[in-house]
């Protein structure tokens, strides 16, 4: 593994809830800037032809990913969606074993089997990224289940997005998770569009989070490009699960910049609306002006984040490279291998 | 002394054993804690293990499913009883594109066991869709199939002891069926294809509910001078197409009988399966007994029409036998 | 048709909403009598082995069904659970060949091919009961649209379940024809019960109605015993569905006498707790005595709608019993037919 | 002079074509209004035919699957798209147990068209399920499955028309295909295999993206004095069992190939079929090309192993004629 991949900082979550310390703070944005640079190279390299089906780029929802995992533990799991780079990366994958099994090379997490969508690291406990709307955070939802069971004490914690609160899993999921007083932390990422559809178009009802108030949990909305906003709310849902006091329910609030995928027209939203997210919310920016405002940053700390961000995505992507393409054998096998 | 119980109760006590023995297993489906599921096949279970191990779930098929795929790769081995297997199309997703894929994905096994009634009796069509054969074509799902009680607990004990998915399914004609069972060390592996009865004029293949018909129809071709070779598949996958091979190559005519409709599934399979391994050897044609294309009627007069009987697959044999 | 069928009052719609007429009441009770006596001959018939497969007993729900299909015209459409004899039976079905469909015979709704939970009359527009739990919502929030698009003046209503109500599919439906304002209405009889599952074991939050209500359409909760109540409840939704203002979602919070399927051990629930529903709040009961008060009814009018009631359902069993056994030749044509 | 379109531009226009024809017709779907579905299989319609009759719907498969099948009995000839065939996960009880019933149980015909994108390309296991035998299987729904861009106007006209459910899948790959499609009244009739490419040697039956590698391996066949006759299924139910059956009693040599995996489908049914019907002609066992019993890869260097490929199809061929 590189040692420039965002370590999950297990100590994080011992640390107080309030004021993160400006070595966990600077962490933080160093794992975003990682994270940003990681997306914007694989949109780059989704067009140059060498990432093979493209990606979903979480450029704008770094804020979501490193809030909420900061506040676990190694030993809680994650669980993501369609769009979760930026939940791998922030529970630590290796940027390069990332980056080869997206370019379909025998040293990716998977030799090539998963691909962008389907990002695992059972040693890390995450438990993948998920090709199907809404099906992560069920699987999170039975990883609660067996930790309750099991009686250890950690969280596991499902995303998915405004459009999978519209499938009707998420909410049975909710509902079990409810009335097992499961330590489950369900987090929607709302970016407001599902593909080209706003949830106006797609969701009735006043809110998401009010929607999940009926199913009998704690619920929050957040600002979701607030990174501490964020650590603070799951940190919070994540100590009332492992007191015995079930699950939560957090809405983040937070923007795709990018298009749905790699190749998106994105006529179904105006310039200025995407413009004005990056200039006015940022995740990056925020904590970078609040830090240097608190005299946690300068600039010369930052361009050394941003050099780093850069060497370590440019260091994977050299990686994948050179890896060779995997060989038919493993393909061939059949499933279940009952060994 | 062999102890005598039923289908459902044979899977009451392969399961109460294995939960004996492995407090990793627990069981979560609808009505399970007080009736015992809708055939009983868990009765007591609750009282005996608890209402941790033995949960009813809320009618959410896709998060029972989700509960099950999740729990299992992280440490647990869930037991998820979907009532009628018709049910699973509230949680395909969960079956087919996660518990199915995670091994082959991730690396990550799962050893979640869904046990579903299946087969076609009396309901109407939304509760008899015959659909194993889905399981047993979509890789990553074994699919197990008992026709009597001896297997039904030698083989929930093997699965229960399996690393990857596996779909118990157990005929909803046979819940009441007695017969032996063996004891708490006597396993059926899967994959492995049980010769009924041995014959050496026609090899009859078949699973699950038809066993008992072609073993009736065979008594009466015996009577006749022929005889039957009758080999239950216990299990749809793995499937052991060895032990059916070989039959055929010995007695060059094979008839499959399933409640399927007629079209693909199983019987198909094992059609292209023998013609692929035991071609030369054959007389004549393979000769299929299915279910018409049909959607499965309500009215027990209807049903008698539509199902495979034991007049039908000695009718077949004997024609089979004459003709080639 | 026997003419001693529950002819669906089209006229009663167009009666005021607040005070039904004694005539019209006293039909009200009169099918309410008959679907409770169609439903204890059920359950003996099938302990008889008349009725193969046995049925799903409605006893106790006359009230939900009478009241909200009461408020209804014959165009608009009823989608129903596998526990809606007392659907089917109000909208109009005929009790013989309803009774015929449940023994299996030729002269059935569908000749055998259906059964109890899958009665169907497309003239009557009750688009069947349906055997799997929240489907009947689905196909009448479809049928609702297909309305909409028509712009036709009706109306569709589904019936589900308080276990139904933890049927993802279900809140997919509810949201569909909220953010499209379908002329829908939900119906949920909550009795409690989900087999052997009290809703407290199954359900998180405080209400189905409360559920419903984050998904952003009006919700009511409503005496499912008191069939004016009902009436009154669904009229309203009908009205505002009609002028455009969208579906509605109505808890109808009633109670199931029998067990949830014949032969019921019923092990879940104190004998006391079905004697108090029925001393105390059945919809039968209630209204006699409502409209004795109201000097609407003496005991001789009651003892005529009582004997009525026995009569026709004696007369569909005579029926049903006389009804040959279908052939097996229509279950042997393949399906689709493609003609 | 004839027009030429891509595949998804054929289903476009074949649509276009019966909307204007019959306002009936409308369209359900994620991402249809601007983006045209992922293949951009309705770009502009949206446009042309407004915001009732071509209408984004929120991620809900069961709940846009069932708006399908209420309308459909009530007047509307709904066409559900539902993006990857994967995704009929979500709503499989409405397509399996309602659409699929009604018809049967209730004498209730259900006029509702799903698209769906099938077949085997990028993006890993979970968008990659060969399961259109499952539909073909079940009884109650049509399969359609055009292989160019003339078969899939002609085709989506006559489902349009269909008064039962229809399948409408269109294979990843061939999404970019061009080819010359008929006219406004040029209809392709459902049950009708087309002949590909007519020879005396040996058949190969097909559908979908596998018909284009199939006759790539009938040239190079040719080139060596081998005639394969290639038969392209285009539905596969109703399955035009006649034409393949002829083909073979001609040949006396059969090949399937399909993508799914080695494992019953329809490649089984079509060997099962032959046998069947033409064993007295048959010079070899019937030979099927398919998949490994496995979930597909993401990364080309992994699928370009599993996936039939010409070389494969020349090579069985070659072998079969040789042999027998
Ligand atoms: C069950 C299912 N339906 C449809 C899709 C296709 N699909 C993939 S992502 C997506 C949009 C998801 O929107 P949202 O949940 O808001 O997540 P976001 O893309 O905004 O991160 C859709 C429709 C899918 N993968 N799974
Ligand atoms: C999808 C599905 N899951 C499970 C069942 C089995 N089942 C039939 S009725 C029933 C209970 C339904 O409870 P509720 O919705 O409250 O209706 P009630 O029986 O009380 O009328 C169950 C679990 C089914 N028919 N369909
Ligand atoms: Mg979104
Ligand atoms: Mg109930």
């Amino acid at each position: 593994m590189s040692t420039s991949d965002l370590a999950e900082e297990s100590s994080v979550a011992a640390a107080p809830a309030m004021a993160p310390p400006p070595e966990v703070l600077r962490e933080w944005l160093g794992a975003m800037l990682t994270i940003r640079r990681f997306e914007t190279e694989c949109v780059r390299l989704s067009f140059a032809g060498k990432i093979p089906g493209g990606i979903h780029s979480s450029e704008g929802q770094e804020g979501v990913a490193i809030g909420s995992i900061r506040a676990l533990t190694r030993d809680d799991v994650v669980s993501g969606t369609h769009r979760s780079h930026h939940h791998a990366l922030a529970k630590g994958l290796s940027l390069r074993i990332v980056m080869a099994e997206l370019f379909g090379r025998d040293d990716g997490l998977s030799g090539g089997r998963g691909g962008s969508m389907h990002l695992v690291d059972r040693s890390l406990n995450f438990l993948g990224s998920n090709g199907i709307v809404g099906a992560g955070l069920g699987i999170a939802m039975g990883a609660s289940l067996a930790m309750q069971m099991q009686a250890q004490p950690f969280v596991a914690v499902g995303y998915f997005g405004d459009g999978g609160a519209n499938n009707g899993r998420v909410w049975e999921s909710i509902n079990m998770a409810a009335i097992w007083k499961l330590p489950l932390i369900a987090i929607c990422e709302n970016n407001l569009y599902a593909v080209e559809t706003h949830i106006s178009n797609s969701m009735a009802g006043d809110s998401i989070a009010g929607r999940a108030a009926g199913f009998g949990l704690p619920t929050v909305t957040v600002d979701g490009q607030d990174v501490i906003a964020v650590y603070q709310a799951t940190r919070a849902a994540r100590e009332r699960a492992i007191a015995g006091g079930g699950p939560t329910f957090i809405e983040a609030q937070t923007y795709r910049y990018e298009g749905h995928n790699v190749g998106d027209v994105q006529n179904y939203r105006e310039k200025d609306e995407v413009a004005q997210w990056r200039a006015e919310r940022d995740p990056i920016a925020r904590l970078r002006q609040r830090m240097i405002d608190d005299a946690m940053l300068d600039d010369a700390q930052y361009a050394g984040l941003e050099t780093a961000a850069e060497e370590a995505v440019a260091d994977a992507i050299a990686y994948a490279d050179a890896s060779p393409w995997p060989t038919g054998a493993d393909a061939l096998t059949t499933y279940p291998t009952n060994v | 002394m062999p102890t005598v119980l039923t289908y459902s109760q044979a899977y009451r006590e392969g399961v109460a054993e294995e939960m004996a023995a492995n407090e990793k297993i627990f069981i979560m489906g609808t009505d399970i804690v007080l009736r015992g599921g809708h055939f009983a096949q868990v009765f007591g279970l609750g009282e005996q293990f608890g209402a941790s191990r033995v949960r009813d779930v809320p009618i959410s098929e896709a998060a029972m499913l989700a509960a099950g795929v999740g729990s299992a790769v992280c440490g647990m081995r869930p037991i998820v009883d979907l009532n009628f297997l018709d049910f699973s199309f509230g949680g395909m997703d969960e079956i087919c594109n996660q518990a199915a894929k995670m091994s082959y994905m991730f690396g990550i096994q799962v050893p979640l066991l869904i046990r579903a009634t299946n087969g076609i009796a009396l309901g109407g069509a939304q509760h008899n869709n015959v659909i194993e054969s889905w399981f047993a074509e979509l890789p990553g799902l074994n699919v197990v199939t008992p026709s009597n009680p001896a297997d039904v607990k030698g083989l929930i004990k093997s699965s229960l002891r399996m690393n990857d998915p596996v779909l118990f399914l157990m005929h909803k004609a046979l819940s009441g069926l007695r017969g032996n069972v063996g004891g708490p060390d006597d396993l059926i592996p899967l994959g492995h294809a049980n010769i009924s009865r041995a014959g050496h004029d026609v090899t009859i293949v078949t699973y699950g509910v038809n066993v008992a018909k072609c073993l009736e129809a065979a008594e009466r071709l015996a009577a006749n001078g022929i005889e039957a070779e009758v080999i239950d598949l216990r299990t749809l996958y793995p499937l052991d197409r060895d032990t059916v091979v070989e039959s055929v190559r010995k007695t060059g005519r094979a008839i499959v009988v399933d409640e399927s409709a007629a079209y693909g599934g199983v019987s198909a399979e094992i059609v292209a399966s023998i013609q692929e391994a035991a071609f030369d050897y054959l007389d004549a044609a393979v000769v299929r007994i299915t279910a018409p294309h049909a959607p499965v009627p309500n009215s027990p007069a209807l049903l008698s029409a539509i199902l495979p009987n034991s007049a039908g697959i000695e009718a077949a044999a004997r024609k089979l036998v004459e003709v080639a």
